[in-house]
């Protein structure tokens, strides 16, 4: 069964491709069919099991079956596959290589699952790998930048697959056996050396896919660079599946190492780091794409420091934001591309007050964006407050603090965000623009309204957070440690939370609705004079808005920060390497007389150090 | 035979050089000769001392004769031009 | 600076070769002194007279014991051929455009056409009579060329036929091969002798060695024809000379 | 049984000769001869395959002697293997280059097929020879092919490349001729499986020396690395198809000699060592080379090689594991590397100087080549599920199991420069703007069937490399077999 | 004959035979014009047959043919190896074949760049 979902994923890609070449509409419908028919028979069909399905390749044993952390992943990725596809549909029409899109969509979606029920490692680096290059094909789908943008993207996965593969081998030469199982349970027979070595690399593999800071850098360019469709199963999903990786390596490895708390106290700093320093990044930025990979790289920056840290508490928080974040994001990119579908545009300066022209998207960027930014009622406070407790019972106060000075400072971009596209001064040149099509908001909408559910009732999610984390070794729960949290812990028992978070909720509806109205009646139309500051001569863009340099104080204030781009170095490595390869290619001189010397001078070496060679 | 082979590689007009390396071939087929090696001997004398050096001189003959062509290459590039 | 380098060099190449070579020794028995080393060389000689009834032993080598090596030797002639007329070929084949690399004497001439068949007959007789006596299909074919040579030189518009040449050529090859496919299909092994060794000293002796060997003679005739045919036919650009 | 190996051997070469006379009748026969006698061998080649599977090998003795005193040939599984990859790939270049200059006049034409003939005549001959001195003739009878066919075009360049090809080439043979007097002098036989059978008995210093000559001369033809220089200029400069014959078939029986003197013939144990050694350097300095490259088959060339380094270092890890990866990467490379050729060769067709820019934005004009290139191009970096990924799983976990940490970070690092300039050529064909006005070539009829061919090949063994794994490992084990080998052919006798 | 002189010998003839290979290698490997580099190739050629046959050589050896005369007069002597001047045979063939397309290709070469300078004939690099 496993095996026929995953084969039609794959004809349905081909499909796909080909039907489009003969007729778009076949194409969409073909499309349409390949990603939910699979999709529903995955979830209807596929329970949580050890062996569902199993081929034998080159010898090599492949073994597919659910594990009920895979299971929590898998209905993310499904539900957000599905939702994007219907999405993608209206989202793509008249775009060029719509084909290509699709069949890369498919393909990505197949190799996740694939990911998800791999139990061995060879079929999970198989389907890591299929999800590294049809995502790539999405990468650079745009045309735009292809060569630095892809390249950096496909070399910083490679360098992750690469690193994956040697530890696969490293640990099949060890343990005889590439099964998931067998390396979590007979890790201890590993040499020393080997005990350190292959979380590492492990670690190296998944902390690319998951954006954790010194291997960020490809990932603002490659989600901003993709189509939006797909940038939210990009953030929402494919990240994840770097999520997934690192709660099992550093769960089910690192716990059995001496040295593994040390590995996890860095990688949960890292995680911090990172949270911190993409918030930063997503608050400069002026273009909502960039600004939302950004928010994203940051998002992921708290679920590996609640992954790394492990407290039951900490991976409770971690796995909601796993699920919230693929939600609420997923809805925000949306959100974002039904805006660049009807205007042309995401960027801040040149689009303004949408409001009125497209209420449906407004309303779910407004609840997801409540949710990113992690103000209570909604999914994203639940996670984060337990993220807090977690460390703050870890005794990690500084830690605590990074993250509590990124959550705030994420206020600033989730008000930019809004501000940015959906307030502020209509302008004429979009008076044109409407609402986008039913088939892309009632997707970002229904994403944004389970958000909203998930904030109010996280109970709904912990069942299977717990199946999970049972899995992994923890004690079943139930959902106690959310009741037992101190939020309910402190005010719980004396006052019924339920009331004050509807009353909180009534708040921010009331608060939108009137927005909404007010956006409608005071429109009022700003002269140039107005913004102009003295000495700083306005441009053109400038004119009609107030965002642009939107928070250039605290722009200025950070700016010693950001200076000290990561990025920089990595290019003057690539720089210097590239030199050195092209001075190295110079050994081939051109001339027929050169070689012929390096073939005698090669063969006089070899006579002079034959004994050390031969004996 | 030593002295032919310097001479052939020294030899600035390679015609004289094609001919020092016909004359190596004689040699050697005498040599070989001497070595008990008829057959060889008819071989090298046939190919080495005939065949080789007439191949060797329709080349020149198409192409240059001095080793040294700096002069004459300068002339044909003008000339080329 | 690089012409010292390259003599250094090459005295550590020529050293070590020296080495070895000197260790090997000149003259004497050289193989390893060991019961397990039976030089084939020894089979050779004992076989050639006793089974193949042939006097040459280089030419029992060549044409039967390793003749499969012959058929490749030819092979590379033939290719080379090939390949000298793949390099050289040019669009416009200015016919009789001949190089000329002497103006030949009257005397020149004449002599070239009193030379040349006695030359072809020279040639002919030591192909023919190549399991008896020095020389052989090589020899003869290429002494064979050497008179075409001559005529080409003396003759400055003697042609060749390019598609004489390529017939004799083939013929003979193919007569090389078929008469290996007719080992093959008498004795079970590919250029197997089939055919009875007669007596030793004798011209009819040796079984498929002489035929073989003529038609390596004429196959190794055409071809070094071809060769030079081509090449002289090729009127470079030279400006000089 | 159809025929015997020698057929592999004779057949071509009757067909050689015959086909100037043929061709005086019926000037089509030049291009149809060539392509029936490849057929004929395929066919040839997998039925004996299908024998030796059942029978065990084959010992053709020729001219009615036994080894040692004759020649013989050695048909086993691993030979075999070879061989049938070997034709099987003249096959495919011959079909595709049927027509691929259809403009070609007669005479070259004719030159052409004999050439190409031959060179699969050379390498089949270099597989299955079982005698020392017999591969040097069937050497040389591939480098006079190769120096042939690289100088094909008439062009300006092609001359120099294959100057520098004829340079190397000569010293090679000079050193192969050294090496093989040398092994006579000391054992008074020529024939391998006798050689490794006496090898014991020679002098240390004489067998390093003569082992040192042999790795110099064939290396030279196997491209490893400071002998390699004049690869990439014959590559580039070769018709397409003849680049894909140097890269699947050339290659192939050079190193296959190699292989066979360091795990047959001879007994040194440094001679793993070696192999990893100057493989990694070949590895590593080609592909370096090739990221710099702005001519696609220049690049294709250095790729190449790299990946001829990537087999010795598989052949040099000396287990049996080690050998299976290295065919299979052998195999791989022979499949995918063509592929890569004949679809290049198409992408630039019309381009004067072949740079890599010429190709930007071809995937509009040309959908279907480049697809296939673009296949070819994720199949040789190893991309999963395509047929290069499993061969290098294979070589990864064989080197694992030997502990070489390093080399696998090694070669890990250098894969993903690989997959830099090959995803460079990837992007510019299907994410670029066209900046010239150069049109695509259609490809001919049976330039789509051998591509596709290869595709499919491409794509079965991605999805199911147990198809081809069973041949793969009957052919390690073969050559692992060394006891067995010598035995095979020294007691063979004639049928 | 006696041993020393033999002794001379192997010096003489090897090293004759080695060194006129070293000076063809040196042509190769340094002189600048294609011609001189195969003529140099040609040069390592012959050395590589002197070797060869004199490997083959033996003491008071007479020639591998088995015509009356030997039976007649020479019947104890050992006769030199027939293997070794086989093989020398093919090799000068191959070495004739091998040098004609080298110079058919300095031909060429010349046809188009009108140099035979090979520093000058380098379009092809790194």
């Amino acid at each position: 069964m496993l095996t026929l979902i995953l084969v039609i994923f794959l004809g349905g890609a081909i499909l796909t491709w080909l039907g489009r070449k003969i007729n778009p509409l076949l194409g969409d419908l073909l499309f349409l069919v390949s990603v939910i028919l699979p999709a529903t028979m995955f979830v209807m069909n596929i329970k949580v099991g050890d062996t569902i399905a199993q081929h034998t390749l080159l010898g090599i044993d492949l073994v597919w079956g659910l594990s009920p952390l895979a299971h929590l992943f898998s209905l993310v990725v499904v539900g957000l596959g599905v939702m994007l596809s219907i999405y993608s549909i209206s989202y793509m029409r008249g775009k060029e290589k719509v084909g290509m899109y699709y069949f890369s969509f498919i393909l990505s979606i197949m190799a996740m699952l694939g990911i998800l029920v791999s139990r061995d490692w060879i079929s999970f680096f198989i389907f890591w790998e299929i999800m590294t290059w049809s995502s790539y094909l999405m990468v650079i789908l745009n045309g735009k930048k292809v060569q630095s943008i892809g390249i950096k993207y496909f070399v910083f996965s490679a360098l992750g697959a690469y690193s994956m593969l040697m530890a696969l081998v490293i640990i099949n030469s060890q343990l005889g056996s590439f099964m998931l199982s067998d390396t979590f349970n007979n890790f201890q027979h590993l040499s020393p050396a080997n005990q350190i070595l292959i979380p590492v690399l492990l670690l190296v593999a998944f902390g690319v896919k998951s954006a954790v800071m010194p291997l960020h850098i490809w990932a603002p360019d490659a989600y901003s660079n993709s189509p939006m469709g797909y940038t939210a199963v990009f953030s929402g999903a494919l990240s994840k599946m770097g999520v997934y990786g690192l709660v099992l390596v550093i769960i089910s490895m690192t716990t059995q190492l001496p040295a593994g708390s040390l590995i996890r106290i860095i990688v949960a700093w890292l995680g911090g780091f990172t949270a911190a320093a993409a918030t930063l990044w997503a608050i400069t930025q002026d273009d909502g794409k960039k600004l939302l990979a950004w928010s994203s790289i940051g998002q992921l920056g708290y679920i590996v420091t609640g992954v790394a840290i492990g407290t039951p508490l900490a991976m409770l928080a971690a796995m909601f934001l796993v699920v919230v974040h693929a939600l609420f994001k997923g809805s925000l990119f949306m959100a974002v591309g039904a805006i660049e579908k009807q205007t042309g545009t995401t960027d801040f300066k040149e689009v303004n007050g949408l409001i009125r022209k497209m209420p449906v998207t407004f309303i779910s960027s407004l609840l997801s964006i409540i949710a990113l930014a992690g103000i209570p009622p909604l999914a994203g406070f639940v996670s984060k407050w337990m993220l807090y407790e977690a460390l703050i019972q870890n005794h990690n106060y500084l830690l605590v603090v990074l993250l509590f000075f990124a959550s705030t400072a994420a206020f600033l971009y989730a008000y930019k965000f809004l501000h940015g596209y959906f307030l502020g001064q209509e302008e004429p040149e979009w008076a044109h623009v409407k609402e986008a099509p039913m088939s892309m908001t009632i997707p970002m909408l229904l994403l944004a309204l389970t958000t909203f559910v998930l904030g109010t009732w996280p109970q709904l999610l912990f069942n299977s957070i717990d199946s999970a984390m049972q899995y992994l070794g923890y004690d079943a729960t139930n959902g106690k440690l959310w009741t037992d949290s101190v939020l309910f812990s402190q005010w719980g028992d004396k006052v019924a939370l339920q009331p004050v978070l509807y009353a909180i909720i009534a708040v921010f509806l009331f608060f939108a609705i009137f927005l909404y109205f007010k956006g409608r009646k005071a429109t009022r139309y700003v002269t140039t004079k107005d913004i102009s500051t003295s000495g700083e001569i306005p441009k053109e863009w400038e004119n009609l808005t107030f965002k642009v340099n939107f928070m250039q104080p605290f722009e200025r204030a950070i700016e010693p920060f950001l200076k000290r781009q990561i990025e920089k170095y990595y290019l003057g490595f690539g720089k210097g390497m590239e030199a050195l390869f092209d001075f190295t290619r110079r050994i081939y001189t051109g001339n027929g007389q050169t070689y012929a010397i390096y073939a005698i001078v090669f063969l006089a070496l070899l006579l002079i150090f034959r004994v050390s060679l031969f004996g | 035979m030593i002295a032919a082979a310097i001479y052939a590689v020294v030899q600035k007009d390679l015609l004289y050089a094609v001919i020092a390396t016909g004359i190596i071939s004689l040699i050697l087929s005498i040599v070989f000769y001497i070595l008990q090696a008829p057959d060889v001997a008819l071989t090298e004398a046939a190919i080495g001392v005939a065949l080789t050096t007439i191949v060797f001189i329709i080349t020149i003959r198409n192409t240059v004769r001095m080793e040294d062509e700096s002069d004459k290459n300068k002339n044909i590039k003008s000339a080329a031009k | 600076m690089k012409k010292v380098l390259v003599i250094l060099l090459l005295a550590v190449v020529g050293f070590y070769l020296a080495d070895v070579f000197i260790g090997i020794g000149f003259g004497n028995d050289h193989f390893v002194k060991s019961d397990e080393i039976k030089p084939v060389k020894d089979i050779y000689l004992q076989q050639t007279v006793e089974n193949l009834k042939v006097s040459n032993a280089v030419t029992s080598i060549v044409v039967n014991f390793r003749g499969f090596d012959t058929l490749g030797e030819v092979t590379v002639l033939f290719l080379s051929v090939t390949a000298l007329g793949s390099i050289l070929y040019r669009k416009r084949h200015h016919a009789g455009d001949r190089s000329v690399l002497f103006s030949a004497s009257s005397i020149v001439t004449a002599g070239s056409k009193l030379l040349f068949p006695p030359i072809l007959l020279l040639g002919a007789y030591v192909f023919i009579h190549g399991h008896l006596s020095p020389g052989g299909g090589f020899q003869g074919g290429v002494i064979i060329a050497t008179g075409f040579l001559l005529m080409l030189l003396a003759y400055e518009n003697y042609t060749v036929s390019h598609n004489a040449l390529s017939i004799v050529e083939s013929f003979a090859g193919i007569t090389f091969a078929v008469i290996g496919l007719m080992g093959f299909m008498n004795g079970g092994t590919f250029l197997q002798n089939f055919l009875p060794v007669g007596t030793l000293n004798d011209l009819f002796s040796g079984g498929i060695i002489p035929i073989i060997y003529i038609a390596v003679g004429f196959k190794v005739a055409a071809e070094l024809t071809g060769v030079i045919y081509t090449v002289l036919n090729e009127k470079g650009d030279q400006k000089n000379g | 049984m159809v025929g015997t190996p020698v057929l592999f051997i004779a057949i071509p070469l009757l067909a050689a000769f015959l086909i100037p006379l043929l061709g005086m009748i019926w000037k089509e026969s030049v291009r149809i001869v060539p392509g029936l006698v490849l057929m004929y061998l395929m066919v040839l080649a997998v039925s004996l395959m299908g024998h030796v599977a059942h029978n065990g090998p084959i010992i053709e003795i020729i001219a009615g002697w036994a080894p040692p005193i004759g020649i013989n040939l050695v048909f086993n599984a691993f030979t075999g293997f070879l061989v049938t990859l070997i034709i099987f790939m003249g096959l495919l270049v011959w079909l595709y280059s049927y027509r691929f200059k259809s403009n070609v006049e007669y005479e070259p034409a004719r030159k052409y097929f004999i050439l190409l003939m031959m060179l699969v005549t050379g390498s089949t001959g270099v597989v299955l020879t079982g005698d020392i001195f017999n591969l040097f003739v069937f050497i040389e009878i591939t480098s006079i092919s190769a120096y042939a066919l690289t100088a094909f075009y008439t062009g300006r360049d092609s001359a120099e490349a294959s100057f520098k090809y004829v340079m190397m080439g000569s010293l090679a043979s000079t050193m192969l001729l050294i090496a093989i007097m040398l092994i006579y002098s000391q054992l008074g036989t020529l024939n391998m499986a006798d050689v490794a059978s006496k090898i014991h008995l020679m002098d240390p210093t004489l067998k390093a020396i003569s082992f040192i000559l042999f790795v110099v001369a064939l290396g030279v033809e196997a491209e490893i690395f400071p002998l390699n220089g004049w690869a990439p200029d014959a590559y580039a400069e070769a018709p397409g198809p003849v680049g894909a014959a140097f890269a699947g078939i050339v290659v192939k029986a050079m190193l296959y000699a190699l292989i066979r003197f360091t795990y047959t013939i001879f007994d040194l144990s440094g001679a793993f060592n070696l192999l990893i050694i100057i493989g990694l350097l070949t590895l590593v300095i080609a592909e370096v080379a090739a990221i710099r490259q702005d001519k696609l088959k220049r690049m294709l060339a250095y790729s190449s090689i790299g990946q001829m380094g990537l087999v010795m270092v598989a052949f040099g890890i000396g287990t049996r594991e080690g050998v299976f990866a290295a065919l299979f990467i052998m195999l791989n490379h022979a499949i995918i590397k063509p592929l890569l050729f004949f679809s290049g060769s198409y992408l630039v067709y019309h381009s004067k100087k072949k740079y890599i820019s010429d190709i930007d934005g071809m995937g509009k004009l040309a959908p279907f080549t480049s697809l296939l290139f673009a296949l070819g191009a994720f199949a040789i970096v190893g991309l999963p599920p395509f047929a290069g990924f499993w061969s290098k799983l294979s070589f990864l976990v064989a080197a694992a199991d030997n502990d070489m940490v390093l080399i696998i970070a090694l070669i890990l690092a250098v894969s993903i420069v690989e997959i830099v300039y090959y995803m460079r050529v990837v992007n510019r064909i299907f994410f670029f703007k066209r900046t010239t006005g150069l049109l695509a070539r259609r490809p001919t009829f049976n330039a789509y069937i051998v591509m596709s061919v290869l595709g499919i090949i491409v794509l079965m063994i991605g999805f199911f490399p147990d198809t081809v794994t069973g041949y793969i490992q009957a052919a390690a084990d073969s050559l692992f077999d060394k006891t067995q080998y010598i035995h095979s052919v020294l007691t063979a006798s004639i049928q | 004959m006696d041993n020393t002189y033999y002794d001379l010998l192997t010096y003489v003839v090897y090293g004759s035979a080695i060194l006129v290979m070293l000076i063809g290698l040196y042509a190769v490997l340094v002189k600048k014009s294609l011609l001189k580099i195969v003529i140099g190739l040609s040069i390592v050629d012959s050395g590589l047959n002197l070797l060869i046959v004199s490997l083959g050589y033996l003491k008071n050896g007479t020639a591998p043919i088995f015509s009356k005369g030997f039976f007649e007069l020479a019947a104890d002597k050992p006769m030199v190896d027939p293997l070794l001047q086989a093989l020398v045979l093919t090799a000068i063939v191959i070495g004739f074949g091998v040098t004609a397309v080298a110079l058919s290709l300095v031909i060429r070469l010349w046809r188009h760049h009108h140099t035979l300078y090979i520093d000058e004939i380098k379009n092809l690099k790194w």
